[in-house]
């Protein structure tokens, strides 16, 4: 079943057209991931999605069984943490349950057992500007899937983290939405991590972004962990490659 | 708080010493200017003179001085109130914003002197008009210090909470009043000095007592000593509640990076 | 010229009648001298001219028997009136008052100077009464509370807020101060910085000569001295009934002259019956605020000596 | 700017229209209260003998606003200044902040009533004493918008700056000062409202001419036709004044992401 | 030659002991870079480095040969771009050739012929909330760079970039560093990125961060964008497992 399907989408920014006829479907469980050159018009896309900014042209349809309650269908993590600097980072993890009407007690409660796999054990009372990048960053993911909302927008999730932070997110991540069977849409710009994660890959043009390439990556899995398949192996190339050829294009 | 700019340590006492060293010194230019000068006391009267008849009329003066506190407290609270109540309500819809706003801009700038009589002929000689008038000389620098702190949101974070299925309510309460905090001590700051000088102005225009009757009986009865010590009292006042504003505003927001100052 | 400016005591009115023709006819110019007449403001003529702001003034006589007590350089040149025009006037349709006990209690408009307390005070009781009001200090606003009904009673010129309540058809009634227990009184005088007089007396004299042949004028051609006000007040004084009805009446009523005396000439033993009641009522106050407990010599307070003998040529 | 904050367009005109609207309506109402309950003129006047009153009386008005405007100017010229001035050396030397602060604090606790006479006695009925009236009542919004504005600049931007080597004042000129813009045109704006008021009440104190003596004479005289008049034309001055100081900001800082509000 | 050495410095953050007893040197004109843990304290290495805050203890020593004029020695690029949000783009690029006194024209003269490398031609007049992730880290990059010190401070530089832009940026990096004789401190969370352009590495530890390990990287230059070599590849794996080796320690 289709969680989401995004049609002919156009957007113009400025007076820079940033999204052009993008064109794409999620569907219910499925782990999706967006690749493209950086500016291209990926943070926009999810802009739209979240109502950010209107689109000029095309449509975008949830699925309604998605909408739980009268709260939106997705949880979003914003390339920039946004963390409010006024707020501990305990309340700032619990921000979209508080929205959620959760009483901050009961949110606080879910919250601080999931603290030290985030490696943010003992940082719960502090402001976010006493926190590293990579720090913000996880208190930023945490907030977001704590929302257990369907449909999961992460816009480079993993971007400040070092690589073995970064794995060990990964892999909690990876085992978390198969348990809650979470929709999800990934925009990285790591190739090799779209390949882990991914059952669908979309590769975005240059701005403005167009959907040059759909390709489905069914690599046995899991893939996290251990050497890479050759599957998984053919298919970063085969990414690298439609990549260059946009950009020399 | 980056740790350099942290506020020197040393208790609130020893960190007032330059402030009350300045003081000090500016009363001892003044002591010697009169009487070296030689100028008349009916110009200009010597602080230690104004100090003598502080203490001389102190019930007097203590007496007055309790209307003038609660006509500015309630005067300011109302204030502060209607201004906070109206600040979101012109947040949340616009179209209120276009129109109300030039009112209360005009109503700012309606010159005390010809309201305040208005106002006691009105209402009286009790408190009414006094809280009115404090009100409505205090009420436009919160109503603007909100509006533009609520404009200081940024984007990014209300598209978040947006995102999160926040409503307009929550997303004002969540976002838009903290980020507002900082203006609005800065406004609150601004308006609590104001809101005395409007009490006195108030009571000027008529009262039975109060600072304002006895400045004006002094000021009537060449008595600048007088004058000088209500005045005195007043700034004492105004301090005190400059103070209450500032600690508010450290306890409140003061873990903020981005902190007031002084 | 010699620069002068005089301050008034209240918005123009014909108490101040003498100065405007003065100035409209020219009469300082010939005296050589350059007379700037200060709108009224805020700050009381005697303030101005102890600061030196002012050189001349127009006072009341207990205002000036006060601040002159405090300190204040001041002397009275002339004397605008020569009788009572102040009154405690009241709401005429209010039966609950009919002599000043019935005050007691009431509150009263005022204008922020404590000789009005001794006043009222001494009438209520000279009637018996106990002479306790309240007072809410209201300045220029007095009228508009009395007629508002937001105040039982305040003081008032007759010649002037009188005339006006006439005008408009407002019952209104009043007591003569000196029915009750204070003594006579010149209500409106022309005070000088004593100081500035003393050092520049051919100026002094010349001003106050061409301020009382103002006033006699005034006291010969009320409606042309009337017009004359109207015109010199800048567009403040629209209502000529009242200008010229009070014009009448300061002359009708003998107001600004005496019989064998000059126009302008003060009383010096009226003012000192008027300091004596002051002192003995405990209004007047020495420069430290002390209550004075020695009534000051009044010698010097005024003076005759500016004014021409007989009222000049007008 | 996000492009859905931006303001809603089609020009300045359209915009003001449910202001005028407002504006309008609240005149009609006071128009046809005058009319139906008869009320004495004398008490209050209806708008339309207000505006013929302003019509008739417009040389006098004129001749009496120009002195008022001019005080305005030049005080909260100077007031701005020195506020500008000041917070630049506070802000340079903590040591004086934490000595001068608590000073001008006092200094605006002054209450008017009581330092207006004193100005007019010292200084006389020119123009000298409306200016520093004028300052002293605007210059600490200034001073404390400014000096919170400071204060609110990003510890990272500040010390991106000092790594490049920037000096204390290249610090200040590139990040403290554009920091403190929001604030400052919130205070730029209230403290112009205030200016007006103050210009007007110095007047009343001692002057020759000007709005203030304009309204204190019509008053006594029994015209609160003519106190509205100059009330009026006090109102519309101040509304000048404050569009001018909004446009200042439109233009300055108004691409920046957080805007002033109306 | 030594161009900077650190000795023995610690730092406490609020409480938090974030640096203890760093000690490091970096030789005239080489590339070091720093590996380690999120949250260990490399950006507040730098921080000291840069004055942002006052070391606890220890020494840090820059070569005075490397104190052209009054300036800095550093050009630092912070974590978190630091793009001033009231200055278009060309102006925060201009930013630190304007600290150092030179006029806006000459500057903006300096800096427009570098904005199509960067992927910023026609985006010089935007703001910076105009920009995407990328685009802004690039333009701080650029922004450092412009500086011309001797030595670079760079604190994750490509975090927000894909992988061909960042590819292309780090060549151009390298090429850049080379002929300017530029001393450099890369703090980076990719091991490969940090074995291609190093010559020498830092391993910290978790924190408070410690110097685990200095690796030297012999590896034959030019080692971008070609195959991997084998002694590449060796020490990625060296670094690996000292890292991994740190985590569960
Ligand atoms: N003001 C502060 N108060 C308390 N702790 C602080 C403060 N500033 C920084 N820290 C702590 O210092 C530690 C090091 O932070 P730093 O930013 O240097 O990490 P980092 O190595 O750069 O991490 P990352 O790779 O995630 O950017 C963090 O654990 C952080 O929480
Ligand atoms: N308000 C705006 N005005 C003009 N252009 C804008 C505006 N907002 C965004 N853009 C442009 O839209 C384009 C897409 O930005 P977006 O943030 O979606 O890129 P992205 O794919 O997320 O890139 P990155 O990987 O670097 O984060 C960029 O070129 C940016 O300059
Ligand atoms: C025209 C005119 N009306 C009122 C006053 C105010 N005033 C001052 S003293 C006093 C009482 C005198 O006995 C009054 C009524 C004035 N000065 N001139
Ligand atoms: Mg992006
Ligand atoms: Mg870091």
């Amino acid at each position: 079943m289709t969680a989401l399907s995004i049609d002919n989408l156009s957007l113009k920014l400025g007076g820079t057209q940033v999204l052009d006829d993008i064109s794409l479907h999620v569907a219910e469980g499925e782990f999706v991931s967006i690749l493209g050159p950086s500016g291209c018009g990926k943070s926009s896309l999810f802009r739209v999605l979240t109502g950010g900014v209107a689109a000029d042209r095309g449509e975008v349809r949830v699925d309604p069984a998605a909408r739980i309650g009268a709260g939106s269908a997705f949880a979003f993590m914003p390339q920039r943490d946004a963390l409010m600097p006024w707020r501990r980072i305990i309340d700032n993890i619990t921000l979209g349950l508080e929205v959620q009407g959760i009483s901050r007690a009961d949110a606080r409660a879910l919250a601080e057992p999931m603290l030290p796999e985030f490696g943010l054990a003992g940082f719960d009372r502090h402001y976010p500007h006493e926190l590293s990048g990579g720090m913000r960053q996880r208190a930023a993911l945490l907030r977001t899937i704590l929302q257990g909302r369907p449909i999961q927008l992460l816009d480079e999730p993993f971007g400040a983290l070092d690589a073995l932070t970064r794995a060990g997110m990964q892999r909690w991540l990876e085992r978390r939405f198969h348990a809650a069977g979470w929709t999800t849409i990934l925009v990285t710009h790591d190739v090799r991590e779209a390949v882990a994660l991914s059952d669908r890959i979309y590769v975005f043009s240059p701005r403005p972004a167009r959907v040059v390439r759909e390709i489905r990556v069914d690599a046995p899995r899991p893939r996290l962990g251990r050497p890479m398949s050759d599957a998984s192996r053919r298919i970063e190339e085969q990414l690298l490659d439609i990549l260059l050829e946009q950009r020399t294009a | 708080m980056h740790s350099r700019y942290r506020p020197p340590r040393g208790g609130a006492l020893l960190r007032g010493t330059p402030a009350l060293l300045s003081v000090l010194c500016a009363l001892l230019i003044w002591e010697a200017y009169v009487r070296v000068s030689g100028i008349s006391p009916l110009l200009l009267p010597a602080p230690s003179q104004v100090l003598r008849q502080i203490w001389s009329s102190r019930e007097m003066l203590w007496a007055n001085t309790v209307p003038t506190i609660r006509a500015t407290l309630l005067g300011f609270a109302l204030s502060v109130s209607v201004a906070f109540i109206l600040s979101v309500l012109l947040d949340f819809i616009p179209r209120l914003r276009r129109a109300l706003f030039p009112v209360f801009i005009i109503s700012q700038t309606l010159p005390l002197v010809a309201i305040a009589p208005l106002m006691v002929l009105w209402f009286g000689f009790d408190l009414t008009p006094k809280i009115l008038l404090v009100a409505l000389v205090t009420f436009f620098p919160m109503l603007i210090a909100l509006a533009d702190g609520y404009a200081s949101t940024e984007p990014e974070v209300e598209e978040l909470l947006r995102s999160m299925g926040a409503s307009r309510m929550a997303v004002y309460r969540m976002a838009r009043l903290p980020s507002s905090l900082p203006y609005f001590f800065a406004g609150l700051r601004i308006s609590i000095t104001y809101a005395v000088v409007a009490a006195i102005f108030a009571e000027y225009a008529g009262a039975r007592s109060g600072l304002g009757i006895v400045i004006l009986n002094a000021k009537n009865s060449f008595r600048p000593d007088l004058v000088l010590a209500a005045v005195a009292v007043s700034s004492a006042m105004t301090l005190c509640l400059y103070g209450v504003a500032a600690l508010l505003q450290r306890l409140m927001i003061g873990h903020r990076c981005t902190g007031g100052a002084a | 010229g010699e620069s002068v400016a005089v301050a008034l005591d209240w918005t123009p009115n014909t108490n101040h009648v003498g100065l405007y023709v003065a100035q409209a006819k020219g009469w300082f110019d010939e005296a050589g001298l350059d007379v700037e007449i200060l709108p009224y403001t805020d700050t009381s003529a005697g303030a101005l001219m102890s600061s030196g702001v002012a050189q001349f003034g127009i006072l009341s006589s207990v205002g000036f028997l006060s601040q002159r007590a405090a300190g204040a350089d001041l002397q009275v040149v002339l004397g605008v009136v020569q009788h009572d025009t102040g009154r405690l006037v009241f709401d005429g349709e209010r039966d609950d008052i009919q002599r000043p006990a019935d005050l007691d209690g009431m509150t009263y408009a005022g204008f922020g100077s404590e000789w009005e307390t001794a006043l009222i005070r001494t009438m209520i009781q000279s009637d018996g009464g106990a002479g306790e009001f309240e007072t809410v200090t209201l300045g220029t606003s007095a009228y508009e509370a009395l007629a508002s009904g937001a105040v039982d009673f305040t003081l008032e010129i007759v010649t002037w807020e009188g005339v006006h309540a006439d005008l408009l058809g407002r019952s209104q009634r009043g007591f003569v101060y000196a029915d009750w227990g204070v003594p006579p009184q010149q209500t409106t005088l022309l005070g000088a910085d004593a100081g500035w007089v003393a050092a520049n007396a051919d100026a002094a004299g010349a001003f106050v000569k061409a301020v009382q042949r103002g006033y006699g004028f005034a006291l010969d051609h009320p409606a042309e001295a009337a017009e004359i006000l109207i015109e010199q007040s800048g567009g403040m004084l629209t209502d000529p009934d009242l200008v010229h009805g009070s014009m009448e009446m300061l002359v009708r009523d003998g107001f600004l002259k005496d019989p064998g005396e000059p126009v302008g000439h003060v009383d010096a033993d009226m003012m000192a019956r008027l300091g004596q009641f002051l002192f003995d009522s405990g209004a007047l106050r020495g420069p430290g605020g002390q209550v004075l407990d020695e009534l000051p010599d009044l010698t010097g307070w005024v003076t005759n000596a500016f004014l021409a003998p007989e009222a000049p040529e007008t």
